[in-house]
């Protein structure tokens, strides 16, 4: 069935809904106005104002509460608007939420889920445009997945309201509207922690997360060369395994991130893989990546920051060329 | 009056000192922020600007009563809703709407977006696009004025909404402990987002919050540019004479949606009406033309004037040059040392 | 009475039970946890306890009251000040003094610590060691009451110096906005850590701040266990009858300084002794006395039979294994799935 | 003269204000108490109560005051107890303090410090005990130090203060009482963003920071091969320049990190080198760290968590027998 992502978010949260009347919403204007983002459409008419509340502008006040909720038998769905906001709130999720089962020795669980928009694309500027998976990323007790689609998103969604665990789940932002096919049902949901192979090839991984996705799928079909593409779903945890067998396989790894150079997500992966494949590897792992700049307002630039499948087309021609690492664009300016 | 370059701090100044001195100016400027706001949802519509925007038309008098009761030394930190409060301290419309629509005629180069407004030469910090993140930095502000002993004032605006949040709380409890001059401006427009603030907001009077500080409170006509300047006046006065912090409410109310894709379809039918009989720029121009402060002119020749103002600030800034893609690594860390 | 096995629900539930039925109980635990206080910090003097610890002596009025108003169906999110809330709700004393010595007896295996004490059987999730924290998860036990439509009420536990904090004000107007069966129970014991309550805190007395969440509020004396037992009494009624939530604040003192490194110099002479001469237990002892209800002992003997149940508990805990290196790596994850 | 890092720190706070009456100090219990871990000894006296103030319990109200007192002429210098307590205030650091020049086109600096204890080692317990280096790594607008003892302490400190950005300075608990030689002046100023090659080696580069630069030394003493090691001290930014020769020379990387394994500070590190000395490495990089676990309470539990200069040895035995990477500890447990 053909959908919207947003309209994919929302159907996976009403389908766990149905089945398990633990499962309740609220955030910032999630209920009566249906999100933001229009990811809860029809979820108040349909599940009633006890299971899906608009709250104040309080996320550390609303996170908590999902904490508390979470630990004494709800399983709450909460949605941060923009990934930023997370900073007024962050203790809640990486210091309570992600503790709290060890901190029980294991007799609480913490079956809540973060829902977070991500990433750039649509002007929102500095501080409403970026991707964070950085600020998560390695946090003992958390899990930490990110859509890059109709299709993941509802699989993941779905599987993230299932775990008991604590799982922050990022939304790229200029994706809500894009239609993919969908199959709603338990067949669709996706194990945290699996990667999907999209494109088998021989020259090169390209390992790509949300938005990337798209760039790396575009790049490779139009390069020279063949690359097997990655979708790698969950960054806590990983698919280490399928990363590194198909980084041995070709021999070269690409990594497509949103995020600055300094400090992404694709530094765990690298460092893994360089030291995991060490033998097998014909080139450097490259990481293709925004400048460590902030986000910039206004069009041109900020379509400069991502990565675009012709400057990933660029690198990797670059590198299959040489067998070392190509310099990034943003070289002269940095 | 023709478009003046936005570098001039002269000029920026020069508008900010006109509030203090003349009701015209206060109609004058009320009347060039609805034109600034209804300009950028014009170009909105025809695509220009990118990402969102929050305009503030009905709040006019709030900001520019603002920008009379305070001078170019003190400090503002204001929030996303700040083209208002921009324009009032002096801030030409070419550099907000410059900025708004992603142009090096900016206040910030273009770089920073509807967001971010700022201008050191008239105390604007960067407009804040967290809710409440400017409320603590304004105490901090003030925390300055009082260590390095001149008698300026920090100001805080925010909205309604932002006091469910923990930077209000700790801003304001900050700033009473250190009786510092600090002026907490709410803007009680009766929404946060889309939510009516009975729905999120356990008292909706927000001026009782002020108990929880020992805070003086006041609770004001966001609609009256009289009333307003008076609370304001009074509050900023207090804090130059080491009285400490206060808390005024500006009951007040927003015309459009919380941003630009919103019809404000929450709203009951009616309301919009009953607060548009009360237009804060109506209300003092009638006011002003019956003292006969208008200075000779109509209504309608003020406006005339206003807008051919705006119309050429809003061609400079349409003229002008997207950011550069150098500026995107001009200015993300400072020259290290003193 | 003789140690009992830390594992054994039926246990802690009872010892929360007798709370609630019988005042020479809510003596015996008043008394059982100061002698534990004191005995951690023996311990710590023989250098057997790592890190800090925070104790609770003068306190535990309010602890014993919380216990005896509350079910152990109920839910309370106390601080790593909890060792008296812990003991109180019905937790045994090795299993406290075990988790202080990191010892598998700890009521989480040895792995937490002094600042995070557990146990579902009686309600307690972890005690928080953020200030803060605690209260918007006691807001969102309550909300999972509300929602599951069963009567269960949430205790948030919190000092006068955590009412500063973000979290507070966030967790109180939420609370309120939804109407939940949440106790907001204030120990106001004056200090927050080394800063006397009026350097930090704008407004001395913490029950004003329900002014800003529209919420009732009481003000008891924490050291008359039975004030505390008749305030906590009423706001859990309230709540469980969907009266909504209350902040109670408990004046009260805490003997030792904050954690075991403080000496507490920045007291004023006499503060202390002021306070112990209106000691909770021998002002509760001196009352039962008075009417007979001491059960035909005496202060001395009840006291006697306390100390050597404390002796024996801290023997076992002493005498327990430290964590495994396997324990390092059982909780990180929950199982998947439902 | 000797000091302990806690003094050191105090006297480079105190020279620094001397100098320079802008620069303020505040935090909890930092004035009337002199500081938690007594790092402000004599400041509210020498200073006064104008520039020596305690806050309530506010992160969020006094980092945010900071920033807008450094925007507007002041130099603050704050202190948060423990690292994670900047979980309740991280917007301010991350989101503010980091983006306020870049978002006034550069006419505001934001000159603010923030001091924080952090590590292992004491029997704080969980939420008390982490390094937290991955919070701030990748903040395009911040920086961020690490002090290994009191002569760096004092020489960050001095830098920190002096430097027209945000910096965050990470300052290790369990060495506050520690004594080094330390020669208070401008000469002792120590750089940001510049390393120190504490031992000459052949064999191996080991990168060290903050409290692990001492397990390395002690690692490097007692083992039988020749490492250079190289206290890293800072993160944001990282001496690329000095760590990529160094491995080009030796042609081996160890990282000796406190944090957990997934995304700790050594991904940056291990991931930019890997690609930098593609060619010239003999070996994978190699990151010791602590297992992916919450830091635990109990003595010799905690022990376990930080490397040992024991188990640094043995890792660097196996890399040079095997070139290849050894198993961590806890593989078995994992
Ligand atoms: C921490 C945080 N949470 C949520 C938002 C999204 N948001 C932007 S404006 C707004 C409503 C603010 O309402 P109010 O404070 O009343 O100001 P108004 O917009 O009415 O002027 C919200 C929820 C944000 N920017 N920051
Ligand atoms: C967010 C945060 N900031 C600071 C601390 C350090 N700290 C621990 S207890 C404490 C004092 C709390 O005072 P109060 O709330 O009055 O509780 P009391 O200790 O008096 O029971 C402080 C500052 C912390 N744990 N968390
Ligand atoms: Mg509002
Ligand atoms: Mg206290």
């Amino acid at each position: 069935m053909r959908m919207r992502m947003n309209q994919a978010i929302t159907r996976a949260i009403a389908d766990e809904m149905e089945q398990d009347p633990r499962v309740v919403v609220f955030g910032e204007d999630v209920a009566v106005a249906e999100g933001p983002f229009k990811t809860s459409e029809g979820l108040l008419t349909t599940f009633g104002p006890d299971r899906v509340r608009d709250t104040p502008i309080s996320e550390t006040g609303f996170l908590g509460a999902a904490v508390g909720a979470a630990m004494t038998g709800l399983r709450p769905v909460t949605e941060i608007m923009f990934i930023e906001f997370l900073g007024v709130a962050f203790d809640q999720v990486v210091t309570e939420a992600a503790l709290m089962h060890y901190l029980s020795a294991g007799r609480f669980n913490v079956p809540m889920v973060v829902r977070a928009s991500a990433g750039s694309g649509l002007g929102f500027g500095c501080q409403h445009s970026q991707t964070l998976e950085r600020w998560m990323l390695g946090t003992p007790g958390l899990k930490l997945a990110v859509a890059s689609g109709a299709r993941t998103a509802y699989g993941l969604t779905r599987a993230a309201i299932r775990d008991n665990n604590p799982v922050v789940l990022l939304e790229p932002r200029a994706l809500y509207g894009e239609r993919e096919d969908v199959e709603p049902g338990e067949a669709s949901i996706i194990e945290l922690g699996t990667s999907e192979s999209l494109r088998d090839g021989t020259d090169v991984t390209v390992v790509a997360l949300g938005q990337t996705v798209h760039v790396a799928l575009a790049a490779e079909a139009a390069a020279s060369w063949s690359g097997e593409v990655i979708d790698l779903r969950s960054l806590m945890p990983w698919d280490k395994e399928a990363i590194v067998a198909s980084a041995k396989r070709t021999g070269r790894l690409v990594i497509v991130e949103e995020n600055q150079f300094t400090g992404g997500w694709g530094t765990e992966i690298a460092s893994f893989v360089s030291s995991a494949a060490f033998g097998d590897m014909k080139a450097p792992v490259v990481r293709v990546t925004a400048p460590d700049v902030p986000v910039p307002f206004g069009q041109e630039l900020e379509k400069r920051f991502l990565p675009s499948p012709e400057y990933v087309v660029q690198q990797v021609d670059e590198l299959l060329a040489t067998n070392s690492a190509p310099a990034p664009w943003w070289k002269e300016f940095a | 009056m023709s478009v003046t370059n936005a570098t001039d701090e002269n000029v920026t100044v020069q508008r900010r000192l006109e509030l203090a001195e003349s009701p015209l100016a206060r109609l004058q400027r009320m009347i060039e922020i609805r034109l600034v706001e209804d300009r950028i949802q014009d170009l909105f519509a025809q695509g220009l600007i990118p990402g969102t925007t929050h305009t503030s038309q009905g709040q006019e008098a709030v900001a520019v009563a603002l920008g009379a009761a305070t001078r170019p030394t003190d400090i503002v930190c204001c929030t996303y809703r700040g083209h208002g409060v921009a324009l009032s301290l002096g801030i030409l419309p070419e550099s907000v709407l410059g900025e708004v629509l992603g142009r090096q005629i900016g206040c910030m180069g273009g770089l920073g977006g509807s967001m971010h407004l700022s201008d050191p030469a008239i105390g604007l910090l960067p407009t804040f696009a967290i809710v409440g993140a400017g409320v603590p930095v304004a105490v901090g502000a003030a925390l300055q004025f009082a260590t390095l002993k001149n008698d300026g004032v920090a100001v805080s605006v925010f909205g309604d909404g932002s006091t469910n949040i923990g930077g209000f709380h700790e801003g304001l409890n900050l700033a009473a402990v250190w009786n510092l001059p600090a002026v907490f401006l709410c803007e009680n427009n009766l929404y946060g987002e889309y939510s009516p603030i009975a729905t999120t907001t356990a008292v909706t009077d927000i001026a009782l919050r002020a108990t929880s500080y020992g805070m003086v409170a006041d609770t004001v006509d966001g609609q009256d540019v009289d009333a307003m300047y008076e609370s304001i006046r009074n509050a900023v006065d207090r804090a130059r004479g080491g009285g400490g912090p206060t808390l005024i409410e500006a009951k007040t109310y927003r015309y459009a949606g919380h941003s630009r894709s919103d019809k404000a379809p929450y709203r009951p039918d009616g309301e919009l009406d009953a607060w548009m009989k009360r237009d804060p720029i109506d209300f003092y121009a009638t006011k002003l033309a019956a003292n006969g402060e208008l200075d000779g002119r109509t209504l309608d020749e003020i406006r005339d004037e206003q807008r051919s103002f705006v119309d050429d600030a809003a061609a400079a800034a349409v003229a002008s040059p997207s950011g550069s893609i150098a500026q995107m690594f001009a200015h993300v860390l400072a020259p290290s040392g003193h």
